[in-house]
């Protein structure tokens, strides 16, 4: 998988390259996210600008990293959505659990 | 009857495939002659129960064979879309699942609920040892 | 055999098809595990063959039936390309055709050459009261 | 078929605005051609800097344009060619027979 990870202070960015997020690499993106929350890295911004499609799977790795970041005080935010992925979240409601923004700079700006 | 047309794919059992099916269920939805509505938007969906539908028979009903191929058709007849998705599993009751619980969010348990919000008709019956998917939806 | 998948196309009798039927081709160059050469390079010579073979289908062998389907199959088989158009004509000899006269350019008469130069194997053969022109191109 | 014609002094520019140009549409930029043709336009330049793919009724099309226009002393150049498209011409050697510009500036420029 594509993946891009660049620590910004105490927030990690997490770039998906890909142009799918799917059954194919969903569990990829999940294990990448365990190893930040086993460094203590808790607070996580994913940016999905280069994702055109998302199944079921891919809303559920994202599920799962906002459930380990809340669970240690953190939080994982979203940004960057085309505009059939957001569609997504608000046909299985999870466009009410994740804090989405436009961009990276905005959802970096939201952790300070 | 005019404009029909198939689409029949033989793969093997593995994820990495879900994206030629998906493509191709798009290239399908763009072509379409006569269809009303938003092209891009149907294309996703279609790309999207491809999807669902074929993880699932890879994940929850492939056979213990490596080498066993996933069979899926696409179909346009009388200006209907008809993806069928056959699998060696045990099958299961979609009407049966409870759906996603949005107050609790789980990490799974959302595939069915996607394609039975896109798809107008959605069946699993028993076919040649295995089991089918049979989804349908009007495009008129 | 692993990786071995097959598509399998029926639509109608139509050059509007033609696009649908290219594009699948493409996304299966791009899907191919093992190919070492260069995958754009081997997807548009594939649309190239599909949409050649498929058009001199149409054009030159199709029933007199508006609503007769066209058969493609496409087929990944030990490392192979194997493309099988299927058409109700007359059938015709690839190999007795004489190369296009570069010297002199003419407006037809270049799609057969494409093909052959393109396919490793190509041959045209009787099959239920039409026939089949199969081409294949060895991937490794 | 998407396509536009543009007149550039003596010269014509045609534009062709599709994705493929093939047994499905070339008749049409054929026929196109011959209204031109008719009404005494017979320097034309065909920008095909959209085409991603031509197979070979496109490419029987523009001989087509091509020899109606020198019949008349006129010529019929391209430009904007994609290199497979490119390739096209090579394996067909069409690239001997046609003047072929990087972009439509320099395709009606030669024409001065
Ligand atoms: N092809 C299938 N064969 C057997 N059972 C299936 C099949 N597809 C789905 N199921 C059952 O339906 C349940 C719900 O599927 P789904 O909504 O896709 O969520 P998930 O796959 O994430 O569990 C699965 O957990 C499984 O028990
Ligand atoms: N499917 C077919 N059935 C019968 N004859 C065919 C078929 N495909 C090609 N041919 C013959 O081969 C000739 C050369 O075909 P081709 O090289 O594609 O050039 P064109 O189609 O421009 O004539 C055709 O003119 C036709 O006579």
């Amino acid at each position: 998988m594509n993946i891009n990870i660049d620590e910004k202070g105490a927030t990690v960015l997490i770039e998906v390259r890909e142009e799918r997020l799917d059954a194919h690499n969903s569990s990829e993106l999940k294990t990448q996210m365990l190893s930040l929350f086993d460094e203590g890295k808790n607070n996580i911004v994913i940016d999905l600008k280069d994702v055109r499609f998302v199944d079921s799977s891919g809303l559920g790795s994202l599920v799962s990293g906002f459930k380990n970041a809340s669970a240690r005080n953190g939080n994982l935010k979203l940004c960057g959505l085309q505009p059939q992925v957001k569609s997504m979240f608000e046909l299985t409601r999870l466009h009410r659990v994740f804090e989405i923004f436009p961009d990276s700079e905005e959802a970096l700006a939201s952790f300070s | 009857m005019k404009d029909n047309l198939e689409v029949d794919i033989k793969v093997p059992n593995q994820t990495r495939y879900l994206s030629l099916i998906g493509k191709i269920g798009e290239d399908i939805a763009r072509t379409l002659k006569r269809y009303q509505g938003d092209r891009e938007e149907l294309a996703y969906q279609i790309n999207l129960v491809l999807t669902e539908a074929t993880s699932n028979a890879i994940l929850h009903a492939a056979s213990d064979s490596e080498n066993q191929l996933i069979h899926i058709n696409i179909a346009i007849i009388n200006q209907n879309l008809h993806i069928r998705v056959f699998d060696q599993g045990k099958g299961f009751d979609p009407k049966a699942l409870p759906h996603p619980d949005f107050g609790d969010p789980k990490e799974s348990g959302r595939g069915v609920y996607i394609i039975q919000s896109i798809m107008d008709k959605v069946n699993c019956s028993r076919v040649n040892g295995g089991h089918v998917l049979e989804m349908i939806k009007y495009l008129h």
